[in-house]
């Protein structure tokens, strides 16, 4: 692995409440050199929040701050956003394709099991939530 | 805005192609000849001069969040129409095209087009933007398609000028790439300079 | 004028009512274009028909007749001028392309001899293999007017008596190859009898 | 009409329905819609993406503005006051009007009037040259002429002399972005008003040494004198660590400092040629003879420079 | 004898050139005027005790240490101090000195001068820390650290092993060399005062086998004595970086980031060792050491031991003189010694040599592009990459240049040296260290 | 068909982007960092294989049924699009802390042109849905590939000095040229 | 005594090689294979190389003067090599403006393009080959016989390989070829059908001495790329001998040696860590044996290594040296 321990990102204070902080960004990485990028997919350019523990020094609304999330964080995002249910996706299909060789059956069947995926991540929300910390610090300079 | 630089600007300053590095995979899927580039080019510019014009009209009806999806059923629907007139009178285009002709849907140029100015623009300046920004696609892809043909076969628009082949791999896949690169890397210096 | 908020209600009006146009028009289009594009189909394979056989009066079409062979079909054209034979097109295939798959149509006269062959479909490499497109070069024509029972349907690389297309022996012999599948399975009285 | 039509209209307005429905969600729950003032902000914005700012780039810079109450602590150097009118005006807020500054090169050690001790060879960076010693002349305040600032200008409004071997700022292309003031390891360059006609005086000259050991180094050095002090009208000048120093938001330009410097290490640039005094106009230059390159082996066993002068003002 | 070991990743063989290997140490009197920097170590500068005109003794303290981290500095010479102020040292900037002229050679009478050699450790190990930090006493192999930082093993670590670092790996260097052959006893008393210091049974003294005189000579002096043994090794730069020895002797690796003791071992140069021994059984601050003086041109290579303070021009002087040809003055070794501007600087603590480079060699070609030939990376001894670092450099990516470990360098120069492209690897690295340096000091006070 | 045929001509011999010229603009925008290319290999490879499912049903079983087949485009990229959204809310909807480490990681997870000319392919090509399925992830596959190589290429890249004319996207072009000779030699695995 | 001292960072020496050194070392370890190449395929194997090489500097020149506006270095000796490992891999007949295209596509677009010497992340030579190759199959794929300087238009034949797929795709079985391809020791010696500079193995490994022996290579790639090859043609030709060439065949044959000793080894393209090397060389020589036993093409060794090479980055990423003190602290 590249060393690189952390994904960065530049993000604004928005709100600090109950030792809680809300920063906001903008993931622009993927397509910055596009002048239509608002547009070519819905998702592209949202505004994107998150909320970290209050950093050991004072921050105020406004400030600029770097958003940190360990590599090893972002792929394991990686896996329960994507990876996993494609695999589950995957796997359902040819395993009901399997028994039925029924392409609506197995079809459906695969979409469907993203439900069941989801409910299971709903339940372990509090779980991944204790995994997944991000990180703030104060900008270089 | 001035129509006529409305109109022009998408040839060099703000061409999808070269500049703004749009609507790609038509670009170099469909430049095997300078045929199908003008054919590619001409189809892409219908679509967009129609779903312009009808996003324009129709952008005060529109509610803003489902802006977006309601501009790409029209836009679509203009796609197919264009597929449904290819094959019935241009079916041999048509099959060249092949997949790039329902693509349309997704370049991301028309959809830019329509969400960043027919939405906010008169029927008749979106029009001409519609008009102006497919021709100037129509031209890069031409252009590229020219290249390739020139370079990979020795013709132009099918005329033969060289006896035997020209170097193949410009028809094929590495040259699309290789020549829209370096064209790419003209044009930037170029309008740089009459800039 | 002012833009439509976006209630719910609204939304769904108009993405309907979109929608609703979109299909209409769509649906006229299609109706409208359903012929020319059927027409635009058959207009091919009858300027293929055409192009591989001496000149006829019927419809081949209509008299086509297949046969399962080697994992794909071939098909087979009777055309007659009056009640007499005039040739049998037959639509034959060869998977060793040097790009997979290739298509002929080729015309046989009733004595077997090759009339003429069109080539429908292909995925050779442009500037070689795609010169057995009579289009592109005359590979072609060293096939017309022989007749594969004297003429010995491979290169002559490998002892036939075709010249291959410089540096695409792969698709010279595929063409061949799909040559020799038309010919082999061609039944020239039951093209009559049908 | 035909089925298909009918077929058609019905699939398609139920898919229309559908994803209305869905993205009537999208936009409720989700999508956070940017605030388009954000692209129309940008727009005016020059799009150096510089930093000059203090954001990493013009669209962060947009969207601070975008989100701020006030424009009070968003300045974008590049644009200047022009830019920020407009951007203001999109967001119906008050801009605030800065000076314009632009960026002067606090030393004139030229390679005539500062000797050279040794040859630096390596690297092409002042940092790296810092960090080795104190250059290939003696003077440990002075430009190493490696131009680590001249790399850093994105506006190419740097370039160095190769005459003098210091650098030269073209004030018609600096933005006052400060990456220059950044990337020089000795602190020379610094960010000044932008006067009327770009007229600008300064002292081109950060040696803090004690003056006798100050000209050792270099001929135009300041060597706190506080002759241009007591000479200033309008508490423009502070002395300290035995330098002057000119404040230019309090400088009014009258160039009575600039005649007093005993050692012309003030500079005033961009005025009109003074026709009473041409005599003392003359760069320093021409008093300090040609280029002398003191011998450092030729100094084998005596003792450091600093000494001999000294010694003579003890004995 | 033992076998014959070396680290194993790594390393150059640059041409040894030892040209003063033969020549026995001549002691070079005190006179004129000495230039005594209060920084001569790392750490806190040192506070001057003494004022402009005050007599002093030799042996006496000019400046006190002013923290842990830091050393004492005694006057090198007697005389009277002619003021305090900024002089050119070694850095290659001006630096607070205590200028001193010299009159006579008197020293402290506290001091033992006589030749006998005293053998028996009567000090305990409390009372030897004490001595060696009050004899001001730094690591002479270069690294210039105080050396009762080093002896003073923090808790929760142990020390099993010291290692007498005899090396002297760089080319053209023998003050070691001489010092080993020529005082081999009092090196080994010095040797069992540091291992009481530290608590250790076993010491193992580090010589290349270019040395086979030395190696001949402390084998047949340790035979005798339990727990010190001489280990030959392979000639290999940079075998006397304290990590690649204590890999060579041991086999252990220091981990990134971390000390010799954390592998339970303590590495000291044998100048260092010698002065430990003079500070302990002699009272004998350190105000001296051995400076090799070498260059091809040099009429006359030597070994010379002088005064701290004693500018090089005088060692030169002693040396021969100046040759005409000289391009290049190098403080220490030719692959990590410091390049001067001037001759008129003193000598400090950790100057081991001086070396005149002629004009002809003296220069780097002009660099060109890196042809990614990868004889960088597979010369250096800690495993980096220096290619890449030195990109990094170049294009200030410095956050990746500290995720691909830039501050495990040494700087040992293996990289620039090997490069065929001449590229100044190490010149970039160093700005890499440096900006990595300052990252890491404002991370660390930002969670303050 | 074989599955092992099709993976390896859709990874290899017909890799989406270098031989089929399929989801370039992202393969161009995404490649200039390696950590996203990694990121959206994995977010195309599930968006893929659901988009083919679902178009796939649609067209075989309700689309062709009708006769409405001229439909296909319209229907796909609504439905790819409405896809693609569903999923999005519904990962924020059941867990925001995923949601936003994804959308810390990565940038944006929709590439149309891909997606939609994949759903296509399978039913030009004529593929049952297993073989659909297998082809769209091995699509997915051979994408992540073009991308990941192009990307640790144009990081590389960043380190030297490329010319001021090619900078950017016309050196990435260069590499995605030579790349896709250098894949040309695959020819005639399969 | 009137200069000034030089000042600069340590070292103070240096080592004496220089790129250029390394450069012309290659040459030097490319003259045996020359000298072979003459003598099988007569006067021509002379002057076409010059031919290139003369090109290669030429582009080098002009691209970097007028195009790039920066001072050219062709001096550095890396468009020489560059020059003349295109021309070795080309048959002697091949037409100079073909050669001339092939030269300015190495160097335009394979090195110059990216920046000129040290940037190019693909091989420039083969970069050039593999265009004329798909450019103009014809000219690329006709091969003289190894007449020596016997007749002037050379009577062209397969190569080695060549012989072996067209017997393949025909379902001949390979142990019956083996009658009409050349003998091991002819191959080994050089005495068949190919390009310039590949025919002669002996030459070939002569070369290889001189460069381990000069230090200019490690040992890793080639070594491994043979050892790859050996093994796993060997372990086809042992589970199925009828459709396999023996892994001696696959050693000798085609462009392997020539690739595997002076290509695959070029500095720029090719990992900076040892271990990256063994990857490397596994890679090229897995591709090599497949794109000959199952591929469209007969010879795989051009395309294996390009498509190394674009693994490169990728190695140089994840396979890094191991760091001094990366042990897990105190064991
Ligand atoms: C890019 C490229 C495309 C090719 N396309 C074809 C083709 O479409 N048809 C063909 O028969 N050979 C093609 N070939 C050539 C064959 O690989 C090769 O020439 C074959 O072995 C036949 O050789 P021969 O005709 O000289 O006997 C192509 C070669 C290259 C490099
Ligand atoms: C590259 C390099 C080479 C070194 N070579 C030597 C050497 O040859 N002899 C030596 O005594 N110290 C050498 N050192 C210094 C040692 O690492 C270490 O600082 C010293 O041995 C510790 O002893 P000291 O504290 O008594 O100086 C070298 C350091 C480095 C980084
Ligand atoms: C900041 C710093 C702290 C150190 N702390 C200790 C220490 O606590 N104990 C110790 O034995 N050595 C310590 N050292 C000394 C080093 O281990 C080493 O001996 C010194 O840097 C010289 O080694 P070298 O010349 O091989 O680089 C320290 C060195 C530095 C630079
Ligand atoms: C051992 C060695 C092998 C080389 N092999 C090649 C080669 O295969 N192709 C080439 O164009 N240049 C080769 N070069 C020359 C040089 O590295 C090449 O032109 C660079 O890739 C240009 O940036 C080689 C150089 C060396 C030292
Ligand atoms: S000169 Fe300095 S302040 Fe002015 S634009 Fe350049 S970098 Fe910015
Ligand atoms: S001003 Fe500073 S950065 Fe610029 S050349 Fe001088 S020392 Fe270097
Ligand atoms: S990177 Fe540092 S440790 Fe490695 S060889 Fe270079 S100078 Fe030595
Ligand atoms: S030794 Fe020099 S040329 Fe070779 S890889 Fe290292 S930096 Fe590049
Ligand atoms: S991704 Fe295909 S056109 Fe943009």
């Amino acid at each position: 692995m590249a060393d690189q321990q952390y994904i960065e990102h530049e993000g604004t204070v928005r709100e600090v409440r109950d030792g809680r902080v809300k920063v906001s960004f903008v993931t622009r990485s993927a397509c910055a050199h596009c002048q239509l990028k608002g547009v070519c997919s819905a998702a592209d350019m949202a505004d994107k929040e998150v909320e970290v523990a209050m950093p050991a020094w004072p921050v105020q609304p406004g400030e600029q701050v770097r958003i940190l999330l360990t590599r090893s964080l972002g792929m394991r995002a990686l896996a329960y956003g994507y990876l996993i249910p494609f695999v589950v996706v995957m796997t359902t299909f040819f395993l009901v394709y399997r028994f039925t060789v029924n392409e609506v059956a197995s079809g459906l069947a695969a979409l469907l099991v993203l439900v069941p995926y989801y409910l299971l991540l709903y339940l372990l929300r509090d779980k991944i939530h204790r995994q997944f910390r991000f990180v703030i610090t104060q900008k270089a300079n | 805005m001035n129509q006529w630089k409305n109109f022009t600007k998408g040839f060099v300053v703000e061409n999808a192609v070269f500049v703004q590095v749009l609507g790609m995979c038509p670009t170099l899927g469909t430049t095997t000849s300078a045929y199908n580039g003008l054919g590619m080019g001409l189809a892409t510019t219908f679509v967009l001069l129609m779903s312009n014009i009808v996003v324009s009209m129709v952008r005060n009806f529109i509610p803003d969040k489902v802006r977006i999806p309601a501009f790409i059923v029209i836009i679509a629907s203009f796609v197919t129409v264009v597929q449904l007139t290819m094959q019935a009178y241009l079916p041999a285009l048509y099959k060249e095209l092949g997949l790039f002709i329902p693509l349309i849907v997704v370049n991301c140029l028309v959809l830019g087009r329509a969400e960043a100015f027919a939405s906010k623009n008169n029927v008749w300046t979106s029009a001409i933007d519609g008009l102006g920004m497919g021709l100037g696609f129509t031209m890069a892809l031409f252009m590229l398609g020219s290249v390739r043909e020139i370079l990979g076969a020795g013709s132009w628009m099918g005329f033969k000028f060289i006896q035997g082949d020209g170097m193949l791999l410009f028809v094929l896949a590495p040259g699309a790439f290789l020549a829209l690169a370096y064209l790419i890397s003209i044009m930037n210096k170029l309008s740089k300079k009459n800039a | 004028m002012a833009k439509k908020e976006s209630t719910f209600l609204n939304m769904l009006l108009a993405l309907s009512l979109v929608a609703l146009v979109a299909s209409a028009v769509l649906g006229f289009v299609y109706e409208v274009t359903k012929e020319p594009i059927a027409r635009a189909k058959a207009e091919r394979q009858n300027a293929a028909l055409r192009s591989v056989l001496p000149p006829f009066d019927n419809d081949p079409v209509k008299e086509m007749y297949k046969k399962a062979v080697d994992g794909d079909t071939l098909y087979f054209f009777p055309a007659r001028r009056g009640d007499s034979l005039v040739g049998i097109a037959v639509e034959t295939f060869s998977p060793k392309g040097f790009g997979g798959m290739i298509r002929l149509m080729v015309g046989f006269l009733p004595d077997g001899t090759i009339n003429k062959i069109a080539v429908l479909e292909h995925n050779e490499t442009p500037g070689l293999g795609d010169k057995m497109d009579p289009a592109k070069s005359d590979f072609e024509l060293q096939f017309e007017g022989k007749n594969p029972k004297t003429f010995k349907l491979a290169v002559t690389k490998d002892g036939g008596d075709v010249d291959a297309i410089t540096a695409s022996t792969i698709s010279s012999r595929a063409f061949c190859d799909a040559v020799e599948r038309a010919y082999k399975n061609l039944d020239l009285t039951k093209g009559g009898a049908q | 009409m035909s089925d298909i039509v009918l077929y058609t209209v019905l699939t398609l307005t139920l898919l229309g329905a559908l994803s209305a429905v869905i993205l009537y969600f999208v936009a409720r729950k989700f999508h956070v819609e940017e605030d388009p003032r954000i692209d129309q902000v940008e727009e005016v914005l020059p799009h150096a993406n510089c930093g000059g700012c203090g954001y990493p780039g013009c669209r962060p810079f947009a969207e601070a503005c975008v989100k701020a109450d006030s424009l009070d602590d968003l300045y974008c150097p590049v644009g200047g006051n022009d830019v920020m009118a407009k951007v203001a005006e999109i967001l119906g807020l008050e801009a605030v009007t800065a000076e314009p500054r632009v960026a002067v090169i606090r030393c004139q050690g030229s390679f005539e009037h500062r000797p050279r001790t040794s040859r630096y060879e390596g690297a092409e960076s002042c940092a790296v040259a810092h960090a080795l010693y104190t250059g290939d002349t003696d003077c440990p305040y002075g430009c190493l002429g490696l131009g680590d600032c001249v790399r850093a200008c994105d506006f190419e409004a740097l370039f160095m002399d190769e005459k003098t071997g210091l650098p030269y700022v073209i004030d018609e292309n600096c933005v006052a972005c400060g990456a220059c003031v950044e990337a020089c390891p000795r602190d020379i360059i610094e960010l000044r008003k932008r006067n009327k006609k770009d007229r600008k005086i300064y002292v081109a000259c950060i040696n803090e040494e004690k003056g006798g050991v100050a000209r050792q180094y270099c001929d135009v050095a300041c060597i706190g004198c506080s002759k241009c002090f007591q000479v200033c009208e309008f508490d423009a000048i502070t002395m300290g660590n035995n330098l002057a120093f000119i404040d230019s938001d309090a400088c009014k330009l009258c160039r009575k400092c600039v005649v007093v410097c005993p050692t012309h290490s003030i500079l005033e640039i961009n005025f009109p040629p003074r026709k009473e005094r041409k005599k003392d106009d003359q760069p320093a230059a021409k008093k300090v003879t040609a280029a002398k390159e003191k011998k450092a082996i030729g100094k084998n066993g005596e003792t450091q420079e600093g000494e001999r002068s000294e010694e003579k003002k003890e004995g | 004898m033992q076998k014959i070991k070396t680290f194993p990743k790594g390393g150059v063989h640059p041409p040894e050139h030892k040209l003063s290997a033969g020549r026995p140490i001549e002691v070079l009197p005190p006179g004129g005027r000495v230039v005594v920097p209060v920084v001569q170590h790392i750490g806190a500068p040192a506070e001057p005790v003494v004022q402009r005109g005050d007599e002093v003794k030799v042996g006496q303290l000019l400046a006190k240490s002013s923290g842990y981290v830091s050393a004492n500095v005694h006057s090198p010479v007697s005389g009277k101090v002619f003021r305090i102020d900024k002089r050119f040292d070694a850095s290659g900037y001006k630096r607070t000195s205590v200028i001193i002229d010299v009159e006579g050679d008197d020293w402290l009478p506290e001091i033992d001068r006589s030749e006998t050699l005293v053998r028996e450790i009567t000090a305990a190990r409390e009372e030897i820390l004490a001595r060696i930090q009050e004899a001001g006493i730094v690591g002479m192999g270069g690294a210039t650290f105080p050396s009762h930082v080093k002896l003073n093993v923090p808790r929760g670590k142990k020390a099993e092993l010291l290692i007498i670092n005899g090396v002297e790996c760089e080319p053209y260097l023998t003050a070691d060399h001489r010092l080993m052959l020529e005082r081999g006893e009092e090196l080994l008393v010095g040797t069992r005062i540091l291992m009481k210091a530290l608590g250790v049974d076993r010491a193992v003294i580090g010589i290349e086998n270019n040395k086979p005189d030395a190696i001949e000579h402390l084998s047949r002096l340790t035979a005798a004595e339990e727990g010190i043994t001489v280990q030959p090794l392979k000639v290999k730069y940079p075998q006397g970086g304290e990590k690649q020895l204590i890999k060579a002797v041991t086999g252990r690796e220091v981990p990134s980031g971390g000390l010799p003791i954390d592998v339970g071992v303590v590495v000291h140069n044998v100048g260092t060792t010698v002065a430990a021994y003079e500070a302990v059984q002699k009272n004998k601050p350190l105000i001296e050491r051995v400076v090799t003086v070498t260059g091809k041109s040099l009429a006359k290579p030597s070994n010379f031991l002088v005064r701290i303070g004693t500018p090089i021009s005088a060692l030169v002087d002693a040396a021969g003189g100046l040759p005409d040809d000289t391009g290049k003055v190098v403080l220490g070794g030719p692959m990590m010694g410091k390049a001067v501007a001037r001759l008129d600087i003193p000598v400090t603590k950790g100057i081991s040599g001086v070396l005149l480079i002629p004009d002809a060699e003296a220069h780097r070609r002009p660099y060109q592009a890196c042809i990614r030939c990868a004889r960088c990376v597979s010369v250096c001894p800690m495993g980096l990459e220096p290619y890449l670092l030195m990109d990094l450099g170049v294009h200030e990516r410095f956050e990746r240049a500290r995720d691909e470990r830039v501050m495990d360098c040494i700087e040992c120069g293996s990289c620039s040296y090997i490069c065929p492209a001449d590229r100044p690897l190490l010149d970039y690295i160093r700005l890499d260290k440096l900006r990595v340096g300052e990252m890491i000091r404002k991370a660390k006070q930002a969670v303050k | 068909m074989e599955y092992f045929v099709i993976i390896i001509s859709a990874i290899f011999v017909n890799n989406i982007v270098l031989a089929k010229f399929l989801g370039i603009c992202p393969f161009m925008g995404v490649s200039s960092r390696l950590e996203t290319s990694v990121g959206m290999t994995g977010a195309v490879a599930f968006v893929m294989v659901l988009a083919t499912i679902a178009t796939y049903l649609i067209q075989y079983y309700i689309l062709v049924p009708l006769g409405i087949d001229f439909m296909q485009t319209i229907t796909f990229i609504l439905v790819i699009a409405a896809l693609v959204q569903l999923v999005e809310i519904v990962l924020k909807k059941v867990s925001p802390d995923l949601y936003q480490a994804l959308g810390i990681f990565l940038p944006l997870i929709t590439t149309n042109c891909a997606v939609l000319g994949v759903a296509i392919l399978t039913i030009q090509d004529k593929y049952n849905l297993p073989e659909a399925v297998v082809f769209s992830f091995a699509t997915a596959i051979g994408f992540g590939l073009a991308l990941v190589l192009l990307s640790s290429i144009r990081e590389s890249l960043e380190l030297v000095e490329v010319p001021k004319g090619m900078k950017g996207i016309p050196i990435a072009f260069v590499v995605a040229g030579i790349l896709s000779m250098a894949f040309m030699g695959f020819a005639g695995l399969v | 005594m009137d200069k000034l001292l030089t000042v600069s960072m340590s070292p103070h020496v240096h080592h004496r090689d220089t790129t250029s050194r390394l450069m012309y070392g290659v040459v030097i370890a490319l003259l045996p294979a020359w000298a072979a190449s003459v003598w099988f395929f007569g006067w021509g194997a002379l002057y076409i190389p010059l031919l290139s090489v003369f090109f290669a500097v030429l582009f080098e020149y002009l691209i970097a003067r007028f195009l790039l506006k920066r001072e050219p270095s062709v001096r550095d000796g890396s468009a020489v090599v560059t020059g003349l490992l295109l021309a070795f891999t080309l048959p002697v007949n091949i037409p100079v403006w073909i050669l001339a295209i092939g030269v300015f596509v190495a160097i335009g677009v394979g090195k110059m393009s990216f920046g000129g010497l040290g940037t190019n992340p693909f091989n420039p030579a083969l970069v050039g080959r593999v265009f004329l190759f798909i450019s103009f199959p014809v000219q690329m794929t006709s091969w003289p016989l190894p007449k020596g300087f016997a007749t002037a238009d050379a009577v062209t034949g397969a190569t080695p390989l060549g012989l072996l797929k067209e017997g393949m795709r025909q379902g001949e079985h390979v142990a019956d070829m083996m009658k009409e391809l050349p003998a091991n020791l002819d191959m080994f010696m050089g005495h068949m059908p190919g390009s310039m500079g590949e025919v002669a193995a002996a030459a070939l490994l002569l070369g290889f001495l001189y460069l381990l022996w000069k230090r200019i290579i490690t040992w890793h790639i080639p070594v491994t790329i043979f050892v790859t090859v050996f093994l796993f043609s060997g372990l086809l030709w042992l589970i199925d001998p009828v459709n396999n060439a023996t892994p001696w065949f696959h050693l000798l044959s085609g462009g392997l040696m020539l690739g595997a000793i002076f290509m695959a080894t070029d500095y720029v393209t090719s990992p900076m860590t040892h271990r990256g090397m063994i990857w490397y060389g596994v890679g090229i020589g897995l591709l090599t044996v497949i794109i000959r036993r199952w591929g469209a093409y007969p010879e795989g060794v051009q395309f294996a290594i390009l498509i190394m090479n674009a693994f490169v980055p990728l190695i140089n990423l994840y396979v890094k040296p191991k760091r001094f003190g990366e042990v897990k602290k105190n064991g």
